[in-house]
Parts: C-alpha cells; structure tokens; sequence
C-alpha cells in the first residue's frame, strides 16, 4: 500500500466524521444548535459536537472575535491534533463585519489564525453552514485544507502577529 | 482534615456554560467554596458604536447584543426613541399587534432554548434535541414574516417595517398547534421525571426576600415568589388588551409545587408554563388585530434629529428586564445609550453568591436554569 | 409622582422623575428611597458630557409598588474627581463600579474589586471616553498588522 | 508436534473470536447512535460510522502523549476487556471458561476501569481527576448488587463455572424462574452502570467535567479507547445474557446448532444493548452520591431479598 | 414524579424523523412552502441601467460595505458612470441602502450561498443578476421581490 493510497483512506475517513468542538467564539454560534439538533442533525454527515479540543478536528469560529477570546481560541487551536481545520462564519471574519470599527474585534482572522474555508452571511444559515461543510469534505478529500501545515511554516510569523494584537498596538502609545 | 483546595475553570470553551465566560472555582473536594465570574469576551463595545451611528444606522446593530432573544433589543431601542420623538401614541394599533406577535414567539424560541440546554446540562440529551428542533419551526415563521431568521431588523421606531402577510397567521396557528402537542412530550419525558425532581429540587435557591435586593428580575424573581412581570407593570405593544396571568412560585399549574420556591426546579417550570402563556397571547392578538397603516412616516435618515432629553424603556424579554437608557442632545447621534441586560446580575453577582456550597455536579445546571446570557453582561 | 412627594423636588421627564443633587446627597437619598419601597436597583449609567467636561452619573431605582422609575442624577469633573462607592445598599452597585472605572476611569473610594473587567491587558485611556478615537486606533493597532502570506502558495 | 499445531490453532480460534467480538461491538456502537438519533427524532449517522470514527483517530497525524504510564494504561484496560471476553462462552462456545471462572469475571471486571484511571490519571487535567474519582466510586457501587445476584445463581445451580451456569439453563432460562426475574432487574440496573449509560454515566458527563477521564485522549489514545469501549458493550452484555438469558444456547449438536446458537446468541445482546441505549435516551444523570445511594440503598436489598428466596427455595 | 412516563419518548422509534436532509431534499415549512423565501435578505442585485450612482446607499450604509466604480462603457442619459461594489466582509444584510434607494434598482435576494477559500472572492459588483436559486434550489423561476414591490404585494390583501 503505498504512501498515497494510505493517506488517501486517512483522508476519506476524517472526511466522514469530521469532529466539531463545541466552543461558540461570537454570535454566529446561535446557528449551530439548529444544525446539530433534529431539525438539519449533521450527525449523519459523520459531525459531532465534541468538549475537549483533544479530540476535535474543525475548530469553528462563528462570527466575530473580541482580541480575549482569540488569546483563548489560539490556546485552543494550538491543542487541537493535526490535520485540524479552521471554517470562518459570516462577515467578521473577513474583513471585521459591522464591528470594523469597534476598538476590541479583529478585523482579519487570516492574520493570526490560516483559515480553511470563509462563509458569507451575517449569521450564515444553516443550510449555508452544511454547505461548507460539504465544502470542507471535499477539500479535505481532495488534499486541500492545509491549514495546519501553513501554520506549522510561518509559525512565527502568525505569533508576531497575535503578540502585536495581545499588547493592543504599541504599549508606549 | 481540611482538603488542599484546587482551582477548577469552567472556561470559555465548556460544554456547560451558557455562552462564551468563565468561571474561576476554588474547589474543596466535590462543593465549590468560591467562584469569580470573568466575562469580557463578547464585549464589542456597543455603546461605543453606537455613539458613532445616526439614530436609524443602530437600529441593525441593536439587534446583535442578546442573540437567543434578538426582538427585544429592537423593541426596547425603538420605544425609547419614541418616547424621545413624542410618538408614543401615535404608533399605529396595528404595529402594536404584530410587535407583541413577534416578541411572544421570540420568547417561545428563547424559552425553547433555555429548556434544552438545561435538560442537556442534566444529562438527557433527548430534550435538547426536541426542543432545538421544534424552535426551528418559529424561526421560519420569522423568515416569512422579517426576512431574516434571527437578525430581524423589523421592530423600528414607529412601528414595523413591513406589513404582517395574509397568509401567515395560518402558519403561526399552525406552529401553535403543534408546539402544544410537543410540549405534553416534553411533560412526560422530562418535567415530570424523577430524576429530574431529585436533581434539581433546593439547587441553587434564591431567596425570596433578597431576590428583589440582588436585582433578580424576570422568570428568576417570578420563581422566588415575586409577581412582578413587566408586561403586566408597564404594558407596553398591545399587552393592556390581552389578558395573560403571571406565572409565579407558588402557582404551577399541573406541576406539583415540591420545594420552598428560588430553586432551579422552580425557575424551569416558570419557563416551562410560560410558553404556554404565550402561545395564548399569540392567539389573543392575531384575533384582536386591526387592519391599518403599519408604521409612521420617518423623516429624512440622513436628516433626522431627535429633541433632547434622556429615556428609559424596559421591556420584558425571556431573561429577565431589558431596559435602554438613550440619552439624546438634539443631535444626529445619540449622545449615550446604556443597555440594562438582565444577565447583568444574575451572570456576576447572583451566580457567584448561590455557586457558594453547589456541587461541581450542579455548576452547569444552576448556570443554566438562571438561563445567563453573556452579550448582557458585556455588551 | 408618588416619589415626588418622598423626595420633594425633580422634574418628571418622558414618564421618569429626574432629580439632579449634589455628589455628597445621593447615598442619602438612594437610602431614604430604599425604605420607601424603592427597592429594586435598575442600572447605574455615566454619560460623558465632553463639551461641559463633566460626567453624569444616573442612578436608576424602580419600585415594583408605586410602579415608578426615579433617575438620581450627580455631575463630576472629568478628570481626577472620585465617587464614594455604594455597593453597601445593592450588592449589584459593585459591578457597575467596575465597568465604569474600566471604561471611564472614574475612581470608586470603597469599591476594593475594580480590577480589570471585560478588557484584559488594556494600556491605554478608558475607551468608551469620548476622547478616544477608535477609528485612529483601529488604523495604527489592527491595520498595522501585516497579513501571512506564504512564501511557497503551491506545496 | 501435533499438540503445537493444535495449540496455535488454538491461538488463532481464540484470536478470531475475540476481534469478531470487537467489531460486533463496534458495529453496535454504530447501530445504537443510529437508534438514540430515531428516539430523538433525527436521522443519525450510517451504521459503519463506528469503524470511521475509530479509522479517522488511528490515522490522526501528531500524537500528544503524557509520559508512558498513559500510553500503557490502555493497552492495560483493552488486555482486561479481552480476557473478560474470552472467559465469557458465546453462543454455547466454551473457549476458557473453567470450574470457578465466574469470580475471576468479577475480578477482570475491575481491571479496565483500573487501566482507564490510570491512564487519565496521568494525564494531568484536573477534570479527568475528577472522573476517574467518580469512575471508581461508580464501579465500588455497582459491583456489590451484581456480585449479590451472580452469587444467587451460584447457590442455585451449586457451580461457579459460567459454562456450567449456560449449560444448565438449556431448557429453563434462569430469567423465567421468580426470584432470578429480581435479579436479572438488579443486574440490569448494573449493567447500565458498568457500560455507562444515563443516568449513571456520571464519570464521562460532558456538561460538568467536560467528558470527564476522556478530557486529555486524542488521536491514537481515543481510538483505543473506543476499541475498548466496543470491548465492554460485548463483554457486559455477554455476561448479562450468560448468567440470565442462558447464553443464546437454544440447539444442541453440531455446527448447525453452534451457528443457531450464535444468532440467537447476537440476537440477545442486541436486545440487551438496545435496552439500556433506551433507558439512556429517557433520563438524566444522577449525581455520584445518589446514584452510591440508589445501588446500594435499593438495588442491594432486592438482590438480597431475591438471595434469601433462592437460599430458602434450595434448602426445601 | 414517575420513572415510567419517559418512557414515552420510545414511540419516536415508530416515527418518520422531522429532519430535513438538507443537500437532497428542499428546506420546507410546515406548510410545505419552500424556504428560503423571496423575502429572505441575502445578496444584492443592481440593475445597472435603472441606477444612477447617487451614493445614497454608500452613505447610509454604517458598515462602509459600499464602495463604487467607474465603468466607462455605460452610457447613461442623467447621473454618473459609478456603480456600487458591496463587500461582503462588512455587510450586515441589513436592506437599509434597498430602502434608500430613489430608484429602486438595488434589491437584496434570497441568494445566500457564497463559500471560498479566497478573502476577495467577498467582494463584488452586483449586476442584474437573474438571480437562478443556486443549484441547490430546484425551483429556476426565482421571483425577485424588493421591499417595496413586497409591500405592495401585501397591500393588495388588506
């Protein structure tokens, strides 16, 4: 068996069950329940909402995120195994959303985290979040979501980055 | 033989708390002898925002604090406005109908939240899965009647944006229909359980007499024994000609009353029966509602400046009282808006004084039968 | 105005009776309110008043029998004056204390919890001061971040 | 010569039978979500999801290891489930069942949930500290109802060989006699506690100690576990069928009867299993001390009155 | 306070499940209607001829979303050549700039499926887009409402 087709069956097989942590960053977390619980129920995609990063491959981050809970959502990231994956819902991710201006929210997650995939949408609906996460499948299948790997490079470069974000500019300002 | 006692965090991300905050608990074995609530990040620095938007701008923004029960915000941010604009009763009768309509199934979708994620905290995940399920129901009712599932931005000052379609009363007698056959399920499976009564009787009790001095409002005050409802002491919409009864401690209906009241037992009946309240009220004003114009005549947006002075309107929303403070000097912007979330005292103060004693069993249970929802608190 | 008549002057305003007093009277009159059935403490707001250099602070009291709402109003300078702290009446009145310390810099004398409260680690002024532009700042703190690019796109 | 040959085939007999074991346990890991997902009124997952899940941990890619007593502890509990799993006869098989082989059961009980504490207990989080208290406390109080009721049936059928205990129910299941239908109720209730379905899964509960034990295990650690998961619903619910439902043994004679006994054998443990999923989906969790309480409050006294009853049914 | 009541919960075995299985089967109401709705406020559509490049709705909007564009090829009788740009990173989906549109040729649609790896994929121009429900919709004959029409559409049944 060669390298290929083994890292091919590891790639189907964290396709069909892809484990969610279940940490609600911002306010798109309201549309997770509805996609969890009976009504859309992701759990026959294989998706489960798990409690400990240790054991969870999708890391979710639901909307905006204040400059404390990226401190915490990096610490989270970074216990999460590899491969692991970073979806981005709604617009605050992308380019800061409605609090582009507020002085505690990030205004581009690609800056301190490599994302996988984004999802457009202020407060994407459910079937807008099955359908990234079909998305996500089939990337993970084809070989492309390699957000870890990018992590894993420009290591310093994405703490430089959270560091300057941390301290909130220059201290001496 | 005093235990060493050792720090337990039910941080940001946990299963079992309500949202995105942390608990810091010093641990003495299985009891918590003492927990600090550290909050902070959600906060966006609404009021900041706010200061820097025109008066029709923060009406989008308004509605994103409290996101399990967003109509609220809409609701109190535009009586205020109102009150400052002298339209209080100019707003049309109509309007008043179909808000108290959108607030009474924001409340269901809030309690129906509330329920299951405590059940889920408890343990049976059945519940949660019922109830997260059935909810979705109103959401598309929202969806017909806004244009958005959650983020409605339909409530503006003066009345609401667009008119209640034909065909939609069908669809909400409908969900009311089957909303009511659900919840005889969730008696049966979960309210009148006994595991349920020996977890949750006496946990997490506020008292009666202190409850009012620890600002507890909402289903929480109504379960220590207060009668006291916002809708019923400050009717606002249509709430005067619709006739409801509070729920409160030692009236629960069909249930059987089992502890001294301020219990979480207690506080998810009041929640459980109040759905029902609402979906009376629901009914009451689809029946009684006139036909008419739906909202007043807004001045230019660019150009509308509201005369000076400062209001307070509270509205009753499914955690408790929800009060907006505009504070207004005749200019383009509000000058301040301060936002009273009810989870203000009941997520800090009143958490960390009945956590004192609970077992690490009931943290995440006493955490959610106060229903705490973390945008309140930091905005 | 039932509470009128308890306290004697202020002016009803939207619904609301508005009384403005001096810093030093506001324990006392939060007090006599309290035994009259005012019993449930709403909020405690400040307002920044930029061009009179003072900060209002508004103290909200509701009472559940009278069914009405007293705003108790006290005006402080803007820089260096301090309020005595009244967590002693409401046990809530401390956490209020602490978002406005942290987001205004007014100092509370007695409030001994006034750490840091939604803001972890903030260096500079209280932001929700009206003299802070969050604009400028956005630009110089998050804009000045450089994004990752990788050197190799095609692995 | 010959006896070494007949000795490594017995090896590989007894190595088939334990990983049919496993993947039956796995197959009914996925079948049992499917059935929670149909009484929570959702579609559920595919019945192979169990072997995806466990493929997907295997092939994760970095490993995070707390020191080698952790990565030890589990081979320490999957070793244990599959012992337990060999003594226990399937379908009338009797591969190492012996003559007293039934406390020796009751003592590979305890090893898995030895292995499982140690392994969380090195792992350094203060919540899987928690869990693996509760675990223990878990196992000290469901064991005393169950070892009251094993010992009802040894008195019964004076043998302390499981094998002997199958064999003797061919044509009567113990269940149907009365004091064993008590019994078999106290063991249930056991049987709920040792596979750690609500409301006794107090040590894994997400809600309070975020899954308790399992808080530190990834990638390769949480795929053995599942594997020894897997171990305990066959295992238990073998024992449990065993001991009341005369291990599925319904033939006699040759390889068409072991065949028929091995699908009522199958049958059996997926009612047995089913059940205890069902009462799952129906209650929350008790707290430690009440559920200390419930075993040995009201459990022990019915496994006691239904001891007393066979005591005095054998002596007349 | 019964142990056998939740029982009860078992009788769902029976039942077919509520869930929508979203990818292959339409999200219905309980009505069967269809949703998302022609309501539903999701991605904008502009006719380019109809508007005039007033900047009304770059000024209302609070999120700075709307930038614009020159396109030189346009040729227009009154108003200018610029057309707006909607960054989908920054809008809230609100419909403020629909409502202050004077001639009515910004709409929002119920189109809401826009996922990309690429951050300036978010970003674009919004033609008169026939808007065909993406594939995922069966139905191709999308109505395309704009709150105004929809008023009137409900005034009809006053």
């Amino acid at each position: 068996m060669k390298y290929e087709e083994w890292s091919k069956i590891s790639r189907i097989a964290s396709k069909k069950s892809l484990w969610i942590l279940h940490f609600c960053t911002g306010c798109g977390a309201i549309e997770m329940p509805p996609v969890m619980t009976s009504r859309f129920d992701m759990e026959r995609f294989g998706m489960a909402p798990m409690a400990t990063p240790r054991q969870a491959d999708v890391l979710l981050i639901t909307g905006y995120l204040t400059v404390k809970t990226l401190k915490r959502v990096i610490q989270v990231y970074e216990q999460m195994q590899d491969p692991k994956y970073v979806v981005a819902f709604g617009s605050c991710p992308i380019n800061g959303g409605m609090y582009w201006d507020s002085y505690n929210t990030i205004n581009q997650l690609d800056k301190y985290l490599p994302v996988d995939l984004y999802l457009a949408g202020c407060m994407p609906r459910p079937e807008g979040i099955i359908n990234a996460m079909m998305e996500l499948m089939e990337m993970i299948e084809k070989g492309e979501a390699r957000g870890w790997e990018k992590y894993r490079k420009n290591y310093e470069k994405y703490k430089k980055n959270q560091e300057m974000a941390f301290k909130f500019g220059k201290v001496e300002e | 033989m005093k235990m060493k006692e050792y720090e337990l965090f039910i941080g940001p991300q946990h299963p079992g708390i309500t949202g995105n905050m942390m608990y810091h608990l010093w641990v003495d074995g299985d009891t918590v002898v003492k927990a600090e609530c550290n909050v902070g990040y959600l906060h966006r620095g609404f009021e900041k925002l706010m200061e820097s938007r025109t008066w029709m701008q923060n009406i989008p923004l308004v509605c994103r604090i409290c996101v399990p029960d967003p109509d609220v915000n809409e609701m109190a941010y535009s009586m205020a406005v109102e009150r400052l604009m002298g339209w209080r009763e100019e707003v049309p009768e109509r309007a008043r109908y179909i808000r108290t309509v959108v607030l009474e199934l924001s409340r269901i979708a809030a309690y129906l939240m509330g329920i299951g994620s405590y059940a889920g905290a408890l343990g049976i995940y059945t519940l949660p899965q019922w109830a997260l399920g059935d909810r979705d129901y109103i959401m598309d009712i929202f969806e017909q009647l806004t244009g958005a599932r959650i983020y409605h931005i339909y409530i503006w000052p003066g009345g609401v944006r667009w008119d209640m379609p034909a065909d939609l009363p069908k669809l909400i007698e409908k969900t009311m229909k089957y909303l009511e056959k659900r919840l005889k399920l969730y008696d049966d499976v979960f309210f009148k359980n006994r595991i349920f009564f020996d977890r949750a009787v006496d946990i997490g009790v506020i008292p009666k007499e202190k409850a009012i001095e620890w600002g507890v409002t909402g289903p929480n005050l109504r379960a220590s024994g207060h009668e006291y409802d916002v809708r019923r002491l400050e009717p606002y919409a249509a709430y005067e000609n619709i006739d409801f009864d509070v729920i409160h401690y030692p009236e629960l209906g069909k249930f059987d009353v089992l502890s001294s009241g301020g219990d979480a037992y207690t506080r998810m009946l009041v929640r459980r029966l109040e759905i029902e309240q609402s979906i009376s009220i629901i009914r009451q004003a689809l029946k009684k509602m006139p036909s008419g114009e739906h909202l007043l005549k807004h001045p230019n947006w660019f150009k509308w400046e509201v005369p000076p002075g400062i209001a307070y309107e509270r509205v009753e929303s499914s955690k408790g009282e929800y009060g907006y403070m505009v504070v207004s000097d005749g200019g383009k912007k509000p000058v301040r808006v301060h936002v009273r979330g009810p989870s203000y005292t009941h997520g800090i103060n009143v958490a960390e004084t009945i956590l004192k004693g609970a077992n690490i069993a009931d943290v995440s249970q006493i955490l959610f039968s106060l229903d705490i929802c973390p945008p309140d608190i930091e905005r | 105005m039932k509470a009128k008549e308890i306290i004697g002057r202020g002016e009803e305003v939207h619904g609301r009776l508005y009384v403005k007093v001096e810093k030093q009277e506001v324990r006392e009159l939060i007090k006599t309110l309290k035994e009259n059935k005012f019993q449930h403490f709403v909020m405690l707001s400040c307002i920044d008043w930029i061009d009179d250099g003072e900060f209002e602070l508004v103290y909200h009291l509701w009472s559940y029998e009278y069914r009405e709402h007293v705003m108790i109003s006290t005006r402080i300078k803007r820089e260096g004056e301090e309020m005595e702290s009244l967590h002693d009446l409401f046990p809530q009145i401390e956490t209020y204390e602490r978002e406005i310390k942290e987001m205004y810099g007014v100092n509370f004398i007695g409030n001994e919890r006034l750490t840091p409260f939604f803001l972890e680690g903030w260096p500079h002024m209280p932001p929700m001061r009206k003299d802070f532009d969050s604009k400028k700042f956005i630009k110089d703190v998050f804009e000045s971040i450089p994004p990752v690019e990788d050197e190799d796109e095609g692995i | 010569m010959v006896t070494v040959v007949s000795g490594l085939i017995n090896v590989l007999i007894i190595a088939i039978y334990a990983t049919v074991a496993m993947m039956i346990g796995i197959l009914f890991m996925g079948i049992g979500r499917k059935i929670v997902a149909r009484v929570h009124n959702r579609v559920g997952p595919p019945i192979y999801q169990g072997f995806i899940d466990i493929a997907k941990l295997i092939l994760k890619k970095t490993n995070i290891t707390h020191g080698w007593i952790y990565d030890l502890a589990l081979l320490f509990s999957i070793t244990g489930i599959v012992l337990t799993i060999l003594f226990l006869p399937i379908g009338g098989v009797k591969l190492l069942s012996t003559e007293g082989d039934a406390f020796l059961v009751l003592y590979l009980l305890a090893i898995p949930a030895l292995g499982f504490a140690l392994g969380a207990g090195a792992s350094g989080n203060p919540n899987s500290a928690i869990g693996v208290m509760r675990a223990l406390v878990m196992m000290l109080s469901y064991e005393l109802p169950f070892v009251i009721s094993m010992v009802a049936l040894m008195i019964y059928y004076d043998t302390t060989s499981i094998a002997e205990i199958v064999a003797s129910q061919y044509g009567k299941w113990a269940i149907l006699i009365p004091p064993f239908a008590i019994s078999a109720a106290v063991a249930d209730m056991a049987l709920q506690g040792m596979l750690m379905e609500a409301p006794f899964d107090i040590p894994i509960a997400p809600h309070e100690i975020a899954s308790g034990p399992m808080a530190e295990f990834g990638g390769k650690h949480l795929g053995s576990l599942m594997i020894y998961k897997a171990g305990t619903i066959v295992a238990y619910t073998t024992l449990f069928v065993d001991l009341f439902l005369g291990g599925g043994v319904v033939m006699k004679g040759g390889i068409v009867a072991d065949v028929v006994n091995f699908i009522v054998w199958f049958i059996l443990i997926f009612l047995v299993f089913t059940l205890s999923l069902l009462i799952n989906t129906s209650f929350p969790r008790f707290r430690i001390e009440q559920a200390f309480k419930f075993y040995w409050k009201y459990e022990a006294v019915l496994a006691i009155i239904a001891l007393v009853w066979v005591y005095w049914m054998v002596i007349s | 306070m019964s142990v056998i009541k939740p029982l009860k919960a078992w009788k769902h075995l029976l039942k077919r499940p509520h869930t929508i299985r979203y990818p292959y089967q339409e999200h219905v109401d309980m009505e069967g209607k269809r949703l998302p709705t022609e309501v539903l406020r999701g991605f904008h559509s502009n006719d380019l001829e109809k508007c005039i490049g007033c900047k009304m709705c770059g000024m209302i909007c609070m999120n700075d979303a709307i930038s614009y564009e020159e396109i030189p090829e346009l040729e227009v009788e009154k108003g200018k050549k610029i057309r707006p740009i909607i960054d989908y990173g920054r809008c809230c989906y609100c419909g403020l700039c629909t409502e202050v549109c004077p001639t009515g040729s910004l709409k929002l649609t119920p189109n809401f499926k826009l996922i990309d790896v690429d951050r300036e994929k978010f970003r674009f121009m919004p033609t008169q887009l026939n808007v065909k429900r993406d594939d995922y919709m069966v139905d191709e004959n999308a109505i395309l409402f704009s709150p105004e029409e929809y008023k009137e559409k409900v005034k009809g049944n006053k």
